[in-house]
């Protein structure tokens, strides 16, 4: 497919969207849905350059902090419970105990601990994102084509190398997957975490916002969530592209055109 | 007052021939649902309802429950639900953002004369619902001295942050330069006791906890802000108020009968509401309950709406009669 | 023609006692080998004969210790096997998938180097040499997927000979290869084999090829395969595509071994 | 199938990660670095206030009313997520028109579309599945899209060849092959429907657990909103149990899987 | 011998026209296919044979449409196809892969019936009898990785017959079969097509099999990829694994053609 064609595509259903959204806000004023330069220039007021230093920067500066420590703690972790069979065997139900348990929920609790600085916020961060990234390390490991596995015992890859040459590469789409989905975990506790017990942030401003009935204000704060999750979502697609070329091509060797 | 183009215009009260005295009997309960957190500002309603005053204006009420006055705002306009409860200073912002509501019937605040009683020391006015507490050791005597600390309140840009706000400006001191942070009651009772915070903008039980670990009342912020007055009030959408004014007005009746009877019978309401909550009476045994207005307070708004405006909680001046439907301001 | 002693100048490499092997248990139980028993000598090219489904890739995953044997045991210079051992080295069956689709021909060759702790690097700079002798001359920076069939059996190959491994086993390692490649790959495996003193195990279909290339046949039965003869091929230790198969022994042993097969055949259609 | 002796060794380590949790936890909160902290229960406490919940009719209503939330809000995210997943995995003219705004509309936090939603639905039970399906339709997504890019590249070409028609294609190929992912998916996307079901009852005061979560925090009692999220917990390990009990009955004939760990 | 003419009593059935393929694009194309033309006629066995890497699988793909050709055509029956027609039924050189593994024997050689909107249980009911022809009586319940490689490639050549195509591809479709089987399915496709009178086009690595089968053999050469030669084999119809392989012009075309391959190779290697 062209490049042109690709990017037409993509852009007509948000076209479309914005068009609709457009036509029923003149039809039908509600205070609610504000119509779209209205957005746009409450977005611009907000955002662009007053609350980017106090607000936007200390919360995404959270949500990098939380994703790392998440994802690294989730790739260590999937790894140890996907290998050692007794640990994954202890570990297995308190994993799906601890992400059945709404993150948000333990925001009051760690507050008493960690206080109401970034430390806690950064913590249900990483809590909320290291299980998607756990569950699909394990679960990816887990589909290896086993004829690998027997090549990898027959040339003598210990258990390190063969996690690393082996297993790892043939879990890793199923690894970026869940990866992703803890990069949406995450932005949502980022926003979460600021509407309870926090002095600012994009969620502490969104919330106050949305309390005071600012509709104009919340719907900028959503277009900037989106924006940033875009932003974020594209960046990490071009480090998995990348990543997985392998993945991509071998595919795309086989598919007709 | 014009000129502010996001206010709409009260909805067009027509005049409707309905006599709170004398409740016309219906065939069938009109059935109406009402929103609201389970709180003991809302007692009258629970108790109005124990007592039978909708029932006898034909109504048949349903409580949605929702977790805030935002929330509750929110179903009143978007039709969720018929009526609901709203807080001034959340009606005052909507209403200010173009919201198309009406105060239907006048609710809980702070009865006349309040804050001359506490000034002069008159018994039984000691206390009040709100009140800001400093955490122990933290050298806070005076809301002064919160400059530059961290107060825990209970909403983002609502009362609580308005109260506190006016007290510590006040007091001399720059309102700006404190941190505001929002926490529901209880979890900043917590974060006090741990230390997390140097004051919190409470109520009770929280409140007395909070004394008896240590902390010192330094202001009762509510009285302190509004003096007297109603904090709160009964809300419709336009729309509705449009589409169904004899409802509307048996409402406002039945409401009006609660705040009465609430009034004169406070016990009934903190054991109502305990039953409301699903919790032991006990619990809500040395609850303060407020005082409910029975006709709205249209200088009280009024001077609500200005000192929200002074602080920049609403962009416009708003044009409070507007606001309030006149059956609300007479009684019966 | 059965000859199976043991050649007292060459010590035994590879030791197979007893060796039995049942896929699953119960009423699904399928009994695959039974009781096999046989010795390798250092320096011996084997080849492994039988038909489709007889059991010999099983056999030969058992020897190589990637699958425990229902009973029996596997020695390697005396030493029972308890897993696969390093020197040893496979080519699979299934070589389109054991091949590493995310790393190039060169990386997938070189592995096995890098698991015996050699760099990257270095371990890469031995790869060219080996590709130009299977045939692939400049193809190290492909990946797997972008070669065909009998480019990527000639790849496994490759990474099965870079560690110049003393013992070498190999399923059909030439099935899906265009005839004249093979008797290039034919030589070079006997010649490797002279030359490193190796021990091979090959398994084919290709008569021809077993007779060509083995010291000693074994054909294996089927339903259950058990070793149904051993042949001494006695065609001497050099050996020449035009010259050997013109002897007539060579015709000889290769219509011998054709029956066998058939009635190997045959004694498993009846036990269907 | 499975030798009931390494069933019963599961249950053993489980149940034994489970006690050093608790132990653990009951340490720190008594005689351990968080003890006295206000608003931090004692494990015993907690369990004791948990068992209690048991035995309460009306708790057991109310874990009805989040797991009907959870459920429908899951099940319409697992229509979308793989019919979606599916399209765009299967067709890049598909994935050009979703990509763009799956990738704008992913991110945006379930939270801040509540009080918009709140708006037209009100506080009800379909608040609580418009916001769980909003939030579990793209871990499904995005693993259904992992899966069916996985497909063996050589097995969809098979299947090309014999011009199986579009809904064999789906059930002989890309689902069966896919499965593993689009579980997974499933199982991350039931933790998230989850925690949205309740998370409305917080936040909105929607029916279900979240809403005494909501009391109880309002009321201060601590224990009894541990008690709760304990059984929240719960409901995700049993939830999980049947998903991946399914998963396994599913996806039992895929082939040899080797148990990776020693 | 390079007898290209048509017969004209049988209609074209496949006419490839000028096919070109290129891999990748840029600095990194492969120029694989170049200008391939060629005319399969009605109830023809094409055998198409050439050095490893050549393209065989490659024409084979684009033939069948399974792949856009960079430039050039192929017409079934005078109509372009534009995908994959239900005429032709393939065998893929990668069969392990191209059985699903989690349907059993059974269901996998039953799915192409089933595409064709017969209900599973008549589909299914057909599989037997062509199990047993493919020598694998009484494994329909079994799944394909509980089979032997060449136990696998014979579920993949019974799945492309059960449709009773009119066009039969495969690729190296006995490669892993033991001698004996091969002889059997050689026979057994040679057989259909002549009854069917089917099209086949086959490709193979085993000359011997390639004289064996064809009625025309196509020489591909490599690197890029040409129709080197096109031998019209004129053994006669009926083919018969003892006497037609003692035919003296069986010997001849064998030796004819395996020098062409070898000529294909150097001219290769030479471009590399
Ligand atoms: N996806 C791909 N990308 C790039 N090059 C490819 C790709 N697939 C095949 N090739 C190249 O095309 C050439 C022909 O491959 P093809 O598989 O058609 O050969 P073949 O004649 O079938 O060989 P074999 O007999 O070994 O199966 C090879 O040189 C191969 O490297
Ligand atoms: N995982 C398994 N489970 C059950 N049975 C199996 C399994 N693997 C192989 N078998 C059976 O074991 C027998 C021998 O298989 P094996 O692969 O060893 O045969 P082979 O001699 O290598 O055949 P080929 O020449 O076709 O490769 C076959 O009948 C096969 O069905
Ligand atoms: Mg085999
Ligand atoms: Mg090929």
């Amino acid at each position: 497919m062209k490049n042109w064609t690709r990017a037409a595509l993509g852009l007509a259903v948000p076209a479309a969207a914005v068009a609709g959204y457009a036509a029923a806000t003149t039809a039908n004023p509600d205070p609610f849905f504000p119509p779209i330069p209205v957005m746009l220039k409450r977005f611009a007021d907000l955002w662009l350059f007053e609350h980017l230093p106090t607000d936007v920067v200390p919360s995404l500066r959270n949500f990098a902090a939380g994703y790392a420590i998440a994802l690294t703690l989730g790739l260590l972790a999937g790894i140890l419970v996907g290998r050692i069979r007794w640990l994954k065997e202890m570990a297995e139900p308190l994993i799906h105990f601890g992400r059945s348990v709404p993150p948000i929920m333990l925001i009051p609790p760690l507050v008493l601990v960690l206080g109401i600085g970034d430390a806690s916020k950064v913590f249900v961060i990483a809590l909320g994102a290291v299980f998607p990234v756990l569950l699909t390390t394990v679960d990816g490991m887990r589909q290896v084509d086993p004829a690998l596995l027997d090549m990898s015992r027959s040339i003598g890859l210990g258990r390190v190398q063969t996690l690393r040459r082996i297993v790892l590469p043939a879990a890793s789409p199923a690894i970026y997957g869940g990866a992703q989905t803890g990069l949406q975990v995450a932005l949502i506790l980022m926003v979460s975490s600021e509407m309870v017990a926090a002095t600012h942030g994009i969620g502490y401003m969104t919330m106050q916002a949305q309390a005071t009935f600012n509709a104009p204000s919340v719907w900028a704060g959503i277009l900037l969530l989106a924006v940033l999750g875009f932003l974020i979502n594209a960046a990490f697609t071009l480090v998995r592209n990348r990543a997985l070329a392998w993945h991509t091509g071998r595919a795309a060797a086989y598919a007709a055109a | 007052l014009t000129g502010c183009g996001s206010q709409e215009p009260a909805a067009s009260a027509a005049p409707v021939d309905y006599d709170c005295a004398n409740p016309s009997p219906v065939g069938q309960p009109i059935p109406v649902t009402f929103a609201a957190n389970a709180i003991v500002s809302n007692g009258a309603v629970y108790a109005g309802l124990k007592e039978g005053f909708f029932k006898e204006h034909g109504l048949e009420i349903e409580i949605q429950p929702v977790a805030n006055v935002s929330a509750a705002i929110s179903s009143v306009q978007g039709g969720t639900t018929d009526f609901g409860f709203a807080t001034s200073v959340s009606l005052f912002q909507a209403v200010d953002s173009g919201v198309p509501i009406s105060v239907v019937a006048p609710f809980a605040g702070i009865a006349p004369n309040y804050y001359e009683n506490m000034k002069n020391g008159v018994k039984g006015y000691t206390t009040e619902v709100t009140a800001l507490v400093a955490a122990p050791g933290s050298g806070i005597k005076s809301p002064a001295d919160l400059a530059g600390r961290t107060v825990a309140v209970a909403d983002a840009r609502g009362q609580s942050e308005l109260t506190t706000r006016f007290v510590i400006n006040e007091a001399g001191a720059d309102a700006d330069s404190v941190n505001y942070t929002v926490m529901a009651f209880p979890d900043s009772l917590n974060a006090f006791k741990a230390g997390q915070v140097d004051a919190i903008f409470t109520v009770d039980p929280f409140l007395s906890q909070a004394v008896a670990a240590g902390g010192e009342v330094i202001s009762w912020p509510g009285v302190e802000t509004f003096h007297e007055g109603p904090t709160s009030a009964i809300i419709s959408s336009n729309k509705f108020i449009e589409s169904a004014p004899q409802t509307v007005a048996r409402f406002t009746c039945a409401i009006q009968e609660s705040n009465e009877f609430a009034n004169e019978n406070p016990d009934a309401v903190r054991e109502a509401t305990a039953v409301a909550q699903g919790v032991e009476a006990a619990t809500l045994a040395t609850a303060t309950v407020p005082y409910f207005y029975s006709t709205a307070d249209l200088a009280g708004f009024e001077r609500f709406a200005g000192i929200m405006h002074d602080f920049g909680f609403v962009t416009n001046e708003v044009d409070v009669q507007s606001v309030v439907l006149p059956r609300a301001l007479s009684n019966g | 023609m059965n000859l199976t002693e043991n050649d007292p100048a060459r010590p035994v490499r590879l030791a197979v006692r007893g060796l039995s092997k049942t896929y699953g248990s119960g009423s699904t139980a399928n009994r695959v080998l039974v009781d096999i028993t046989l010795d390798v000598h250092q320096g011996e090219f084997i080849c492994l004969v039988g038909p489709s489904g007889a059991g010999k890739t099983t056999l030969l995953r058992c020897l190589t210790s990637l699958m425990p044997p229902t009973s029996g045991t596997v020695a390697l210079d005396g030493k029972v096997l308890n897993g696969p051992s390093e020197h040893i080295s496979i080519v699979f069956q299934e070589y389109t998938r054991s091949l590493l689709p995310w790393m190039t021909v060169e990386a997938n060759i070189a592995l096995p180097l890098q698991a015996r702790g050699m760099s990257r690097k270095e371990a890469v700079a031995q790869v060219e040499p080996l590709l130009r002798s299977v045939g692939l001359p400049g193809t190290g920076r492909k990946y797997p997927w972008q070669l065909s069939g009998g480019m990527q059996q000639r790849v496994a190959i490759a990474r099965a000979l870079i560690t110049e491994p003393e013992v070498l086993v190999m399923d059909e390692p030439f099935a899906s290869i265009d005839a004249q490649t093979r008797l290039e790959l034919e030589d070079l495996t006997r010649t490797l084999q002279q030359e490193r003193n190796m021990t091979v195990v090959l398994v084919t279909h290709d008569i021809d090829e077993a007779v060509y290339l083995a010291d000693r046949i074994v054909v294996l039965s089927k339903n259950p395969a058990t070793v149904q003869e051993i042949v001494d091929v006695g065609l001497g230790d050099t050996r020449d595509q035009i010259t050997t198969r013109e002897d007539h022994r060579f015709a000889e042993l290769r219509s011998h071994i054709l029956g066998q097969i058939r009635a190997a055949q045959i004694r498993g259609a009846v036990r269907v | 199938m499975r030798d009931p002796r390494t069933t019963a060794r599961r249950l053993l380590l489980g149940a034994l990660g489970i006690g050093i949790w608790l132990a653990l936890w009951q340490w720190s909160t008594t005689g351990g670095p968080l003890s006295g902290t206000a608003g931090l229960p004692p494990a015993t406490d907690t369990l004791g206030a948990t068992a209690a919940l048991a035995a309460d009719p009306g708790f057991w209503s109310t874990i009805g009313e989040t797991l009907a939330m959870m459920l429908a809000g899951l099940l319409a995210a697992v229509v979308l997520g793989v019919g979606l997943g599916i399209a765009m995995g299967l067709s890049s003219r598909a994935f050009a028109a979703l990509d763009p705004t799956t990738q704008f509309l992913r991110p945006v936090p379930p939270v801040v579309l509540l009080p918009l939603v709140l708006l037209v639905v009100g506080p009800t039970r379909t608040l609580g599945i418009v916001l769980a399906a909003f939030t579990a339709v793209w871990p499904i997504l995005v693993q259904t899209l992992v899966g069916v890019r996985g497909v063996d590249p050589v097995a969809l070409e098979t299947v090309r060849a014999m011009r199986l028609p579009w809904h064999l294609r789906q059930s002989s190929v890309i689902l069966p092959s896919a499965l593993p992912n689009i579980a997974t998916g499933i199982r991350i996307a039931a933790s998230s429907a989850l925690m949205l079901a309740i998370g409305v009852g917080l936040l909105a005061g929607a029916p279900g657990l979240g809403r005494s979560i909501l009391n109880a925090q309002q009321a201060g009692d601590g224990t009894l909103v541990f008690a709760i999220i304990i059984w929240s917990g719960l409901l995700g390990l049993a939830t999980n149990t049947l998903l991946s009990a399914g998963e396994r009955a599913l996806t039992r004939n895929h082939g040899p899987r080797e148990e990776l760990a020693a």
